[in-house]
């Protein structure tokens, strides 16, 4: 079912010169989700989102959203609003100028400017911060800022570009609540674009995993996790082992590989690596036909019998957990 | 719905609209001032000196021809290779005393400084004497070094000398020293730019290497300046190659430099030969700064 | 239209361009005369390429000789000037009394006069129509220190006398230096010339061959191409002889400094300067420009330059303007019977005190040769450059 | 606290030396401008006194200096306008390669290392050739022009190298338009280096000799009035006005340093009384 | 037991100014161990890690490195190396000359330079890129080059600014392992800065977590994760709540709390935020005493009965997993 405010690129194609940075992707953002397109550095995810914004052209194909075709519309007139990566408040302005912006271009009178300015500081909590310049916020007050600004648009597609990869991990965590609380409260569809795999599992309802200019993989965001499709997939999500088997690849994750006194499993190998993560160990362990696996076992249990790095072990797993992969 | 709704209608497809879009006609529209000006009072001009250095001249005018007199005269005169090559003498022995002490300058200011309050105040008490204009700067030697100025006086009565030293003024000595005075900070700015531009951890991790003070400053500063020294070399060369006021000023008129050849014709009114001199002059200028672009892209470097 | 509401523009060297003179113009005459004063080059330019940025042009004999050809000035009507009559012999035919000679170079009275008002050649008599009015001019010798030189200066050839060197100047214009080179070589007896005011190329070549050798051998401290040159040269001691300007001596000793305008034997360099109409100029503004040349040749402002050393083209009418002391002191030699001041009041001699080399007729009777445009200039210029380069 | 090294003492004292090298001659003359009323243009001094100062208000033997000051004044406005607009727009322009931009690019560099002489003698010729007259506001004008446009633009290379471009994305996003961008946001930003632009235009103007000598008419800027003063003028009186000069130009960067500093001030301040609610 | 390589920090203390950046710390590194600096922005890990390096004055206290007091020696005599944090590689070198750097400071012939620089390419894998310069390199090569820089003076202890927070998640990932396994070959002591703590417990033998310029607990990884001292420490180690019992402050580990039917555990609570993280999945839940805790569940076990924002929900924990917090 579509609705009015879907999203959808068509054939979308992007060529700067000789590269192809996005390649006829096809894809439907339903309206109102919370999308993420995860993917690798030069994949091709901040060239499409900056197509969808209107900052770049489209080289072929076409973007719809609410039934209209959008491709050649300025930034402005698409529906569609940006929050950029450094965020780009503009420094000569205070927080409730650059929230106001767009409504000073479009020579609303003051007064109305200030209140609907307010009104969106309010609903990021910044009104106190309404005099300051952007020079005097912190990291995190400034993605407000940068949030409320492209709200105010009345966007029905807000596009974000690695929003809170200039923020310190403690913030980051924080903040991408925040942004999930609000896209809710909105009810606006989101697309945000980020090449960690935490960040999309915890944001998205439908995520995006682009790899060299193509989409590889795309559905809700438990889907993709636990059914990656390919190899590829399959390893950039993480916390997954592609393994080869004789009847073909299989995923299986990390820590739904058990590990067994050597000898007793289906497969056999030994310990080249151990990673203490706090509440878990990951084993890194070389099987016989020297493939490379990760067994992520609580710590609890790791730490009642410790394994040792060169220590021979076993390796099991249930075979419901595999995922055949293509390619 | 369909999913491809033709043009919309309200799209800023018109043909001007389209040409604005255009990066080559954008360009050119913004640029187009600049072009002009430059197409007038530079290409213009220079069209017309090469274009009058082949004319010909009486006592107060000159009139069209095409003729190599001008050129056969300057080079066959012994004086012009001897004036050219004074004026390379002047622009190498600037270059290298305003190297030397810029770059010094530039490096204590950049290195020594710690607090950026203070690399500016300092910077700037450098850049004041620049806002002064450059005649009164270089006439005001002339007090201080003369036969009974500052200097000599000063020198005389420490006893380090009993009588005047003269070649201090109106000698080859004054107008390096004018020329070092004058334009000693076109070598500084660039200079200290680029030195503020060095990573500080590159200073460290040489001197985490063992790195004396010296071999940092040959193996990883002068390497990482280069391209600031360029810029600068380039702004003192020319400047010291077209001039022809210092040099009549600070050598009492008794040297000449291309620059002196030319305002000296000009001065007759015997512009083809001055255009013929200005013709050579500055060919050579353009290929010593060719060279010296070689060496660095400005742009890049901004 | 009132001749008041007339603005006239002159340029001219900084000698005569002089701001009192406009201002008293203002007074005496009512209407506006702007005044630039550039050096001799520019003048030269400004007159030769630049005719409608001036009315009037206040320049030399010699730089008429250059710009008259341009046709940028126009003949004046002596006719329209009353004291045409009282204008010294120098500037008609060429001579200070009937019985004198007239001196090399280019006398005034060589370029004084063209066939009409469009003429564009020099005519060799008295026609009716000059090219410049004559204003100023002055005998020109060396300077020297007299208390930095040990024996009497009486020749041109001291000038590159071995006792000098590194203390002798000379002055960096090449249609005078040239002239005060020729004075020197042929007071030290090593040319013969026919013509000082126009040598030949081979007269030129031994010349400048002199100067380049003593310039090498370091003869010369410096040259000077401007006025204010001279006068620090010699103030602060860089330089106890050189060729030096009248009214340079004057500014010298006005700082309590002794600088003589030493007379030599050989005799004067000569320069005298006029004033010459632009062709653009007519009708009411011509009217003017005609009403201001008759004013200058009055005496006020002969008296002005007189009182600075320099000689008024009408002595008579000047002496109306001057002391007696004053008309005593500058222009017949005797002595001063009460301090001498120059128009701004600086003391110039005390009493007692004689001037330089005499009176009018002993220091204007005994030039030897006249600023000058040669044949050869282009050559001359060409040698005179290399020489300042060698 | 932290020791220096000896290095920094021996660069220390270089750098002493060199604001003496720099500052001497000025001193020189400044000194020399408080001669007594007898005295001359070198040492030594004969008494104290403001007379050339007083001197240079009042109307000289010849010449106008104030006159020409105006003239330059007038002059250094105009140029320094036009070096701003004219530099922004080159700045935009090259900030995407167009057909000849590089051509263009090479002229700027010609005009930055033509020797002023040849600009001047060109202009000059150019203007004699044609019937035109030279003036000091247009060819004048013009010749100063090739001076400080390759400065003005190559300190714009540097800015727009240095400008985040998401700032006029942000803009269009915003609905600005071109035009609306440059107004409202990028000329807003680039501001405090357009002064910079601005003062240096200035000043290179009021201070240009070369390039004006042939091409500026009959009327004089102030360092040809002052190169003319050096021809006729055997006072002081130049050193008064080298001095006062030079004061000028010290309030003239001590008003922008000011402003700057105030401006920087004022947004401080904003901010902290804003600040209450700071969590 | 001390070793001939212990690296000993006494009262070590660092004043800019006013600024006290390091106050009196005291801690011995033992020789060979993989030590991390943990702890927030601005809390003098860096300043700590200069004075070891020798590119800061010490203001006060000693650097006992092999029992030498080298708080005054120059770097090159400390037995230290420092790896920083963006490289620090000589852009015009190549990357063989910037590796044998040092040694042509110490005017070692180009011959052996040479062979001693390509030797240690070898050990970082980077042989194939000798004649390339630092910017034709990807970050995780340059990265490699600068270990190989560092390594190449024989060091007793390797000094690490944030070494991997110029890389991309995945990049960081894949690097963190190479260290390590690296610093085990070697056997020489890492002293590695950092604020994040899945870095430092995936790496470290030894963590330190500094905050406010002193020590505030230093221990094995495990120990420091698990039984938090105070209450920065178990917040800033993540996952872990902080309750405030009326017997004093507890920390719990996320994964330890068990989310039950509403009023039925040992407080009661809401739900106020569902984070997906693949094999997990974390609730964030308002207390009666509003107080905010996180639960983190598998997520088979949440989806088998998944709870929507606002559910009333009961907490319960075992007694032994809750560890009493100093203040
Ligand atoms: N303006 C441009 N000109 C030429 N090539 C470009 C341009 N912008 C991007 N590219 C190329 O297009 C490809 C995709 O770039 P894009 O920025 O979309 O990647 P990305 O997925 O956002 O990567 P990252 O995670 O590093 O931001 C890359 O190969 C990049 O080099
Ligand atoms: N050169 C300096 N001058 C003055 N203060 C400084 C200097 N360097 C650091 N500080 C101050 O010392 C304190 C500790 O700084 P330090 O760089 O050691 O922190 P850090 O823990 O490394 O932080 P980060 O994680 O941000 O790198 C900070 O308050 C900082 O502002
Ligand atoms: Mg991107
Ligand atoms: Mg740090």
């Amino acid at each position: 079912m579509r609705t009015e405010l879907d999203l959808e690129l068509v054939a979308l194609t992007k060529r700067y010169g000789e590269t192809v940075a996005v390649d006829g992707i096809q894809h439907l953002f339903r309206g109102g989700t919370y999308a993420c397109l995860l993917g690798p550095s030069g994949c091709g995810k901040s060239s499409t989102l900056r197509m969808i914004a209107g900052h770049e052209e489209v080289s072929d194909g076409a973007i719809v959203l609410a039934g209209q075709d959008i491709s050649h519309l300025p930034p402005a007139r698409r529906g569609t609003a940006m929050m950029f990566q450094n965020y780009a408040l503009f420094p000569h302005l205070s927080v409730a100028d650059n929230v106001a912006f767009s409504l000073k271009i479009k020579r609303v009178e003051r007064e109305t400017r200030r209140r609907r300015a307010m009104a969106l500081l309010e609903l990021v909590h910044m009104t106190d911060y309404a005099e300051r310049l952007p020079a005097q916020l912190s990291g995190g007050q400034q993605q407000r800022v940068a949030l409320a600004r492209a709200l105010i648009t009345d966007p029905q597609v807000l596009l974000l570009d690695e929003p809170l990869s200039a923020l310190d991990p403690f913030l980051r965590i924080r903040m991408r609540s925040e942004l999930k609380k609000l896209q809710r409260e909105l009810g606006i569809t989101f697309v945000h674009v980020t090449h960690g795999q935490d960040e999309a599992l915890a944001l998205a309802d439908e995520i995006v995993v682009m790899n060299d200019a193509v989409i590889e993989q795309a559905g809700p965001a438990r889907e993709v996790f636990n059914s990656p499709r390919t190899e590829f997939v399959a390893r950039f999500m993480g916390g997954h082992n592609v393994i080869a088997l004789p009847r073909g690849h299989f995923a299986i994750r990390a820590d739904q590989i058990a590990v067994t006194e050597a000898a007793s499993g289906k497969l056999d190998g030994h310990v080249t690596g151990i990673e203490y993560q706090g509440t878990s160990v990951a084993l890194t362990l070389m099987t016989a036909g020297d493939q490379e696996l990760t067994a992520i076992i609580p710590e609890d249990r790791y730490f009642a019998r410790p394994i040792q790095p060169g220590d021979g072990v076993g390796l099991n797993w249930d075979e419901d957990h595999l995922h055949a992969l293509n390619a | 719905m369909s999913a491809h709704p033709t043009t919309s209608p309200a799209a800023p497809g018109s043909l001007p609209g389209a040409l604005l879009k255009n990066r080559h006609v954008s360009g050119w529209l913004l640029a187009s001032p600049l072009g002009l000006v430059l197409a007038v009072f530079l290409l213009l001009p220079i069209a017309m000196i090469a274009i009058v250095s082949f004319w010909g001249a009486t006592e107060f005018s000159i009139y069209p021809d095409f003729q190599w007199d001008n050129y056969a005269f300057l080079l066959s005169s012994p004086v012009t290779y001897k004036v050219f090559l004074n004026t390379f003498k002047y622009a190498v022995l600037t270059w290298i005393f305003t190297l030397g002490i810029g770059f010094t300058v530039a490096y204590f200011l950049a290195f020594h400084i710690r607090s950026l309050t203070w690399q500016i105040a300092l910077f700037l008490l450098c850049t004041i004497p620049f806002w002064t204009s450059n005649i009164i700067r270089m006439i005001s030697w002339i007090p201080f070094l003369g036969r009974n100025g500052i200097a000599n006086s000063t020198l005389m009565s420490m006893g380090v000398i009993d009588a005047p030293l003269d070649w201090l003024l109106y000698s080859d000595f004054s107008v390096i020293l004018a020329f070092v005075h004058l334009y000693t900070l076109f070598m500084v700015v660039p200079i200290f730019n680029s030195m503020m531009r060095i990573d500080r951890a590159l200073i460290e991790a040489a001197y985490d290497a063992g790195a004396t003070g010296f071999q940092t400053l040959t193996n990883v500063i002068i390497p990482l300046c280069k391209p600031g020294i360029m810029i600068g070399s380039i702004f003192v060369v020319t400047l010291v190659m077209g001039d022809f006021i210092t040099v009549r000023f600070m050598s009492g008129s008794q040297s000449a430099n291309v620059g002196r050849l030319i305002s000296n014709d000009i001065a007759l009114l015997q512009y083809p030969s001055a255009a013929a001199t200005a013709v050579i002059l500055l060919i050579t200028v353009l290929m010593v700064i060719g060279i010296l672009l070689r060496f660095v892209d400005i742009r890049k470097e901004l | 239209q009132n001749i008041k509401d007339v603005t006239l523009r002159q340029f001219g060297t900084g000698v005569s361009n002089i701001n009192e003179v406009a201002q008293k113009v203002k007074e005496d005459l009512g209407f506006t005369l702007e005044m630039t004063a550039l050096d001799s080059d520019a003048v030269t330019q400004r007159a030769a390429t630049q005719p409608k940025s001036f009315d009037i042009a206040d320049i030399e004999y010699w730089i008429c000789k250059k710009v008259w050809p341009t046709g940028n000035l126009q003949g004046m009507d002596v006719g329209r000037i009353k004291n045409y009559d009282k204008i010294v012999g120098i500037f008609k035919d060429g001579r200070l009394t009937p019985g004198s000679t007239i001196a090399q170079g280019t006398s005034p009275n060589s370029v004084g006069f063209t066939d009409g008002p469009d003429g564009t050649s020099f005519a060799d008599h008295e026609t009716g129509w000059m090219t410049l009015i004559p204003t100023i001019y002055n005998a020109d010798t060396l300077g020297i220190r007299p208390d930095l030189i040990d024996h009497p200066v009486e020749s041109w050839a001291e000038l590159l006398n071995p006792a000098f060197r590194g203390k002798a100047s000379i002055l960096d214009i090449s249609a005078i230096g040239i002239m005060d080179a020729a004075m020197v070589c042929e007071a030290m007896g090593e040319i013969q010339y026919g013509d000082k005011g126009n040598m030949t190329r081979d007269e030129i070549d031994r010349t400048l061959a002199i100067m380049t050798e003593a310039k090498k051998a370091g003869q010369f401290r410096a040259f000077w191409k401007t006025f204010d040159e001279s006068v620090n040269l010699m103030a602060s001691g860089e330089v106890v002889i050189q060729s030096m300007w009248s009214p340079a001596i004057t500014a010298v000793k006005s700082r309590g400094i002794p600088c003589v305008y030493q007379p030599l034997k050989e005799g004067y360099r000569a320069w005298g300067g006029g004033i010459g109409l632009s062709k653009n100029l007519s009708g009411i503004e011509l009217d003017a420009a005609y009403d201001y040349i008759n004013w200058y040749l009055e005496g006020w402002v002969g008296g002005f330059l007189m009182r600075q050393g320099y000689y008024s083209a009408v002595p008579e009418t000047s002496k109306n303007y001057m002391t007696e002391n004053e008309w005593g002191y500058w222009f017949e030699g005797k002595p001063a019977t009460e301090v001498i001041t120059n128009p701004y009041g600086d003391a110039m001699a005390q009493p007692g005190e004689t001037r330089d080399g005499g009176s009018f007729s002993e220091r204007m009777g005994h030039i030897a040769c006249w600023n000058a445009v040669m044949d050869e200039n282009r050559y001359m210029i060409r040698k005179w450059n290399e020489f300042i380069a060698a | 606290m932290d020791r220096r090294p000896r290095s920094f003492y021996l660069l220390a004292a270089f750098f002493a030396l060199f604001l003496l090298f720099l500052y001497g001659p000025t001193f020189t003359i400044a000194i020399l401008s408080f001669q007594g009323p007898e005295g001359g243009l070198t040492f030594p001094m004969r008494g104290v006194s403001l007379h050339w100062f007083r001197d240079l208000f009042e109307q000289q033997a010849v010449g106008d200096i104030w006159g020409s000051f105006g003239r330059s004044f007038t002059l250094g406005l105009m140029v320094m306008v036009t070096t701003v607009i004219v530099s922004v727009m080159g700045g935009l322009a090259f900030r995407k390669r167009f057909a000849g931009s590089g051509v263009l690019f090479y002229m700027v560099v010609t005009s930055l290392v033509i020797p002023s002489i040849l600009v001047s003698l060109g202009v000059g010729l150019i203007f004699s050739q044609s019937g035109l007259d030279v003036h000091w506001a247009t060819s004048g004008f013009g010749a100063q022009l090739t001076w400080t446009l390759p400065f003005g633009l190559l300190i714009m290379f540097a800015v727009f190298n240095r400008f985040d471009k998401s700032y006029e994305e942000a803009a269009r996003d915003q609905g600005a338009t071109a035009w609306q961008t440059i107004r409202h946001v990028v000329l807003p930003i680039i501001a405090p280096s357009l002064i910079g632009v601005a003062l240096f235009g200035f000043t290179l103007s009021y201070d240009e000799f070369a390039r004006t000598l042939l091409t500026a008419g009959s009327h004089n800027t102030l360092p040809l009035e002052i190169y003319g003063m050096t021809t006729n003028v055997t006072t002081p009186v130049i050193f008064a006005l080298g001095t006062l000069t030079t004061a000028f130009s010290l309030a003239v960067i001590g008003v922008f340093l000011a402003t700057v500093w105030t401006m920087n001030r004022r947004r401080a301040r904003q901010g902290s009384d804003a600040g209450q609610g700071m969590v």
